[in-house]
C-alpha cells in the first residue's frame, strides 16, 4: 500500500504556495524509465544479515529524508526511520519477493540507477517517514511501474504493508 | 431486552461484582450543595435506544470512505447527510478498504473486506458483507478468495453489476483474475482469468470494460450464470508515457471518458461487446498545459446535466495524484469548458451527487473533512469534519425511485 | 474503553497556562456519588425506536460539546457527534447492558442526577467529539465507578468500543 | 531465497504479468541527460536484507506502548534505544493493546493480544505470542479463554512470575478471574475465580497481591503447577473518597507502594503471605495540598538507588489522569523529597531505566514522543519522535545478566 500525502504537504503549507512546483519538477531529470531490470528484482539472498546495510560509501544524503535521490518514485513508510535501512527491512518483517521499478539520477556520479521499491510485509504500517514521489508511477493496470499496489505479493507473512525500500539493482543506461 | 438487564444484574451479583456493588451504594458520601428550589419538573428517566436510518438512502446523503494508512486495517466508512451536515454513521470495512456498493433499491450497502485472524498477521479472509441502510449491522457474508488487489482504492476493482445481480472482484496476486459473486443468492460464481488487464469497468448490466498494461481496452461479458467470457480487445489507445487513469468516468450506460495523467480525453463506447473508441479531446487549451488532472479521485460527471468536473492542479509528469486547486467543468456534449472554479482548499477527491439538483463535493485526503458545495460556483454551502484519517474517495449514491416506506 | 485526552488539551494549550484550574474545579459542586442506582442501568427497551433521542426540553446546553453537565464523568466520544445522541446508539452499535455511573449537577434545576455511562459497542471507534471528564472515577478495582474500563460487557455484538452515552437515570438526592 | 525469487518470476510470467513486463521494457524511453563523466564507482548492485537485533534487550532500550485509541484494533509496541534515541522496531499487539512482558533473561517479548475475526466484530480470540527480541517475529502463541480486561493499560493485568515460569492475566467479564498460563509448557494452567478483587501485583516467583473493591489488598499464591490459591485479606486501607490507584509501584519483592490519588503513600508487605502495611506518608508538605500525582504512568522507582519518580500537577479530585507539570523524586528510605524538577512538557508516563546509571523517560499521552532525560535534574538529552498516536505506558527492560552472545 503506498501513502499518498502530498495532501499532509499541501496542508502544511499555505495555498497560495500551491502553484509552487520546484520540488517536483526538479526531479523530472530523473523520469523514471522501466527497464529489462525486471529480471534483476532483488530479493534477499542472506537473511543471516543483522545490522541495517547502510547506503554505499560514494552516495550522498540522508536515507532518513525524502529528498534522498533513490526515492525518486517511492509512495511509502521509509524503511530508514522504521528500524531498516533504503535496503534492509526492519526487524519482523520480510522484503516482498516482486515489486516495482523506478530509476533514479545519484547525484553524486550523475548515473542513473534502476531501483527497486521492495515493501516490507507482515505488521502493520510503520507509520514513520512518510514519503511520496511518483515520479513516473503508472495506473495499476501497469504493475511493474504502479507504486498504488501493495507489493507484499507472494510474501509467508502476508500482505499487511509496514514501509518500502528503495534497493539499486544496477546502472539504468 | 429488560429481561436481559436483570439476566446481567443476576449474573453481576453471582460474581464477584455484587461486592463492589454493595460496596458503592455506601460509599461516597460527600458534601454537596443543597439544591435550589426547583424551578422546572424533575427530568425523566431516559431509556437507551438504538438510532435507525431510512429504508432508502436519499440521494443528498454521501459515503466518505477512510483507507486509514497508518491503522490500514481499521478502514471504514462514513455516511453524511450532504444536506444538513452531518454525520450519520459509520460502516466498518477491513484492511485495505476502497468503498461500498450501493444496492440498485438503495437499501443496502455492500461492503468488501479483508481480515486477518490476528490483527494484520495470520490467515486472511476476504469476504463481501451486506449491511442495511436502516441499522447498519452487518448482515450476510460471502466468503471470497483472499485475492483482492490491495491498493489505494479504486472504485472500478469491486463493481456491483447495474441490476444488483453480480459483485465483480479485482484480484491481482499478481495473476490477474476477476471473482463473481451472486448477489441474490450470496455465494461465489467463480474466479476467472483476465491475464495482462485489471479492474472492471461495468458497460451494461452484463458487460464491462478492463484497462491492459499496452494501453488497450479490453470487454468482458457475464452469462446469466455469472460466468466471465473475454472478448474483444481495442489497439492501445495510449502511449505509456502519458497513461489514462485507472479512475475513468462513466457517462452513460456503455460509455466511459478515459483521461490521462496529461489530461487527454478518450471516449470509449462498449454497447455492442467491443469497445469503440470515439471522440478524443483535452482537458487543456492554448497555454494551459501547465494544468493537469490530479488526486485520488480526480473528476465526477453529472448526468442530468451532462457536467464532467475535473480537479485541475499544475504541475508536470508524476504530479497525477497532486491536490486539484481548481474545479473545471466541462460539456461532455460539446467537449467546452464552460466554467473554471478556483477553490479555497486544495482537493484529492470529488463527487456530485446524482440528482437534478446537486451538490459538489470535496475532500483533501488527511484532512478529515468534507466540503458541500453549489456546483455553479463551488462555492462553500457547509463542511463537515471530524471524518476519521484519511479520506480517499467519495460515493454519492444512485437515484432511487420513490417507493417503500420513505422515512 | 475510555478516552484520555487532556493531554491534548495541554498540548493545544501552552505549557504556561498549565496551571489553570478553572475547568475542572468548576465542576466540583457536581461530584460524583455513586448511589444504589446501580439497580437502575437503563437498557433500551424499545430498539424500535429510530430518531436520535434528544436531550429533554427542560435541560441547557450543547450535547455536541464535551461541557454539557451530564458528561462531568464521562470519558470516550460522545454518541451525540457519532449519529446518536446523549441516550441514543448510533446505528448499528449495541447498547452496553451494565456500565458505570456518576453524578452530575443540572444547571437548569440545580438538581444531581445519576447519569449512566453506557457504550454504544461492536464497532471500532467514532472518534469524533473526545471528551474526558473524570469526576468521581475510580480505578478499575473499584468497577462501578471506573471509566478506564471498556463497559461493552454483555453485548451480542462484542467489546469494540465506539462511543459512550450519557442517561438521566433518575434524580440522586 | 533466490529459488523463491525465480519461482516468482516463473509465477509471473506464468499468468498475465510477463506481458505487461514485456511492455514495460520496451517502454518509456524518455529524453534524458547523458551523465557526466563518472567521477566515482558505479554503485554496487544490492541485496535486501532484514534487520536482527539483539539477543538480549540492553538496559538502555524502551518499549513503548502505544495503544491507538481511534483504531484499537491496531495497538503496538515500539522498542527505542534510549542511548542512540533510535527507533529499532515495532512488536504488533492487537484490540485493547496493554503491554509486553519480558522473560527474565531479556531474550522474548510475551505479549497479550485480543484479535476479532472481522476486524472489531465477530469471533473474539485472545493469545498470548512469543516474540523472539533478535528478529521481531510472532513464534509460539496460546490461546486464552477470550475474557482479558478491555480497559486502559495497566501492566498488573498481564504479570509474568519473576522466574518466568506463569503468565497471570486479569479477566473482567465482569465477573473476576485470574487465567494462568504456563509459560514454559506453553499451555493454559486454569482460570481461577477472584471475586471483588482485581490485578495481580507480584510479590515473589509465586506470590502477589490483588486491590480489592473495599479499599482492602487480597493475597493469593500460585502453587508449583500454576494453580491459584487465594489467602489472607487486609482491613480496607484506603477510602472510597480518596482510593489508591491502580498502578502500584513495587519497591522490593514483595513490597509495593500504593498511591491514592490525593498523594498519600503506604507501603505494603507480602513476604509472610499476608499482606502487612506499613509506613503511610504523603507525597504533599505543609502547603503543597494542590499537587497531585497523575497520567496513565505516574511513578516510577529506581531500585539502585531507592529512589521515586512522580510526575505531579495542580489540581483537584477527578485529575489523576492529567499530565504532571513537575517530577517530584523522593527517597523511599527516608520519605523524603530530595528533588522538585519542572519539566518543559507535561506528560502522563514516566519510567526509568533498571541499570545503576539510568536514563529517566517521559512521554505525553498523544505527542508520540518519548523523552529521554538524566535523572538528576530531567534535563533533556534527547526525544525520540514519531511514535505514532498515543503512547499509554514505557516499559524498561530488565538488566539481564551478561551471558549469551551479546551483540
Amino acid at each position: 500500500m503506498r501513502r499518498f500525502d502530498r495532501a499532509a504537504e499541501y496542508l502544511a503549507r499555505s495555498a497560495a504556495r500551491s502553484t509552487s512546483r520546484r520540488g517536483f519538477i526538479g526531479r523530472l531529470g530523473a523520469l523514471v524509465t522501466a527497464t529489462g531490470a525486471a529480471t534483476l528484482l532483488p530479493v534477499s539472498r542472506v537473511r543471516a544479515e543483522k545490522a541495517a546495510v547502510p547506503i554505499q560509501v560514494q552516495e550522498e544524503g540522508d536515507p532518513n529524508s525524502c529528498d534522498y535521490w533513490r526515492y525518486c518514485a517511492v509512495d511509502g513508510f521509509l524503511c530508514s526511520c522504521c528500524g531498516g535501512s533504503a535496503s534492509s527491512c526492519p526487524p519482523g518483517t520480510e522484503p516482498s519477493p516482486i515489486t516495482w521499478l523506478g530509476t533514479c539520477r545519484n547525484p553524486a556520479d550523475g548515473r542513473n540507477y534502476v531501483i527497486s521499491y521492495n515493501d516490507c510485509c507482515g505488521k502493520a504500517a510503520c507509520g514513520r517517514c512518510n514519503c511520496s514521489r511518483d515520479e513516473g508511477a503508472s495506473p495499476v493496470y501497469q504493475p511493474t511501474t504502479a507504486n498504488d499496489l501493495d507489493w507484499c505479493l507472494g510474501t509467508q507473512v502476508g500482505v499487511a504493508y509496514h514501509c518500502s525500500l528503495s534497493v539499486v539493482t544496477g546502472p539504468a543506461d | 431486552m429488560r429481561s436481559r438487564r436483570f439476566k446481567m444484574l443476576a449474573k453481576m451479583l453471582a460474581g464477584g461484582f455484587g461486592v463492589m456493588a454493595l460496596a458503592t451504594t455506601t460509599a461516597c458520601a460527600a458534601p454537596r450543595k443543597a439544591p435550589p428550589a426547583p424551578k422546572v419538573p424533575v427530568l425523566a428517566v431516559e431509556d437507551v435506544t438504538t438510532v435507525e436510518l431510512k429504508d432508502r438512502i436519499p440521494p443528498h446523503w454521501l459515503v466518505v470512505n477512510d483507507v486509514v494508512f497508518t491503522h490500514l486495517l481499521d478502514g471504514r466508512a462514513y455516511i453524511v447527510d450532504g444536506d444538513k451536515g452531518e454525520y450519520l454513521g459509520m460502516v466498518p470495512g477491513g484492511h485495505s478498504h476502497v468503498g461500498v456498493q450501493f444496492t440498485p433499491d438503495g437499501s443496502h450497502l455492500l461492503m468488501p473486506g479483508t481480515f486477518f485472524a490476528r490483527g494484520s498477521r495470520g490467515e486472511r479472509t476476504d469476504v463481501i458483507t451486506w449491511f442495511a441502510l436502516k441499522d447498519l449491522m452487518p448482515g450476510e457474508e460471502v466468503v471470497i478468495p483472499p485475492k483482492r488487489i490491495q491498493s489505494l482504492p479504486l472504485l472500478s476493482s469491486i463493481p456491483l453489476t447495474d441490476d444488483g445481480r453480480f459483485v465483480l472482484i479485482y484480484n491481482f496476486t499478481p495473476e490477474q483474475s476477476m471473482t463473481v459473486v451472486d448477489a441474490e443468492a450470496k455465494s461465489v460464481v467463480g474466479e476467472f482469468e483476465t491475464p495482462g488487464c485489471a479492474l472492471a469497468h461495468m458497460t451494461g448490466p452484463r458487460s464491462f470494460m478492463m484497462q491492459c498494461a499496452d494501453g488497450s481496452l479490453q470487454s468482458g461479458a457475464l452469462d446469466e450464470s455469472g460466468k466471465i467470457t473475454l472478448g474483444a480487445t481495442t489497439q492501445p489507445l495510449f502511449e505509456r508515457e502519458d497513461p489514462a487513469s485507472d479512475k475513468p468516468v462513466r457517462i452513460s450506460a456503455s460509455r466511459w471518458l478515459f483521461i490521462t495523467f496529461a489530461g487527454a480525453v478518450a471516449e470509449v463506447d462498449n454497447a455492442s461487446g467491443t469497445p469503440t473508441p470515439g471522440a478524443r479531446w483535452k482537458l487543456t487549451g492554448p497555454g494551459e498545459d501547465a494544468w493537469r488532472p490530479g488526486g485520488l479521485q480526480p473528476y465526477t460527471f453529472h448526468a442530468p446535466s451532462g457536467l464532467l468536473y475535473v480537479l485541475m492542479h499544475q504541475g508536470g509528469p508524476g504530479t497525477h495524484k497532486h491536490p486539484g486547486t481548481e474545479i473545471w467543468v466541462f460539456s461532455v456534449a460539446s467537449k467546452q469548458r464552460v466554467a473554471r472554479l478556483p477553490i479555497e482548499t486544495p482537493s484529492t477527491a470529488i463527487e456530485i451527487s446524482k440528482d437534478a439538483d446537486p451538490l459538489l463535493y470535496t475532500a483533501l485526503f488527511g484532512s478529515g473533512t468534507v466540503v458541500v458545495r453549489k456546483p455553479a460556483d463551488a462555492s462553500v454551502l457547509r463542511k463537515i469534519e471530524g471524518l476519521g484519517n484519511d479520506i480517499s474517495v467519495l460515493q454519492a449514491p444512485p437515484v432511487v425511485p420513490a417507493a417503500g416506506p420513505a422515512k
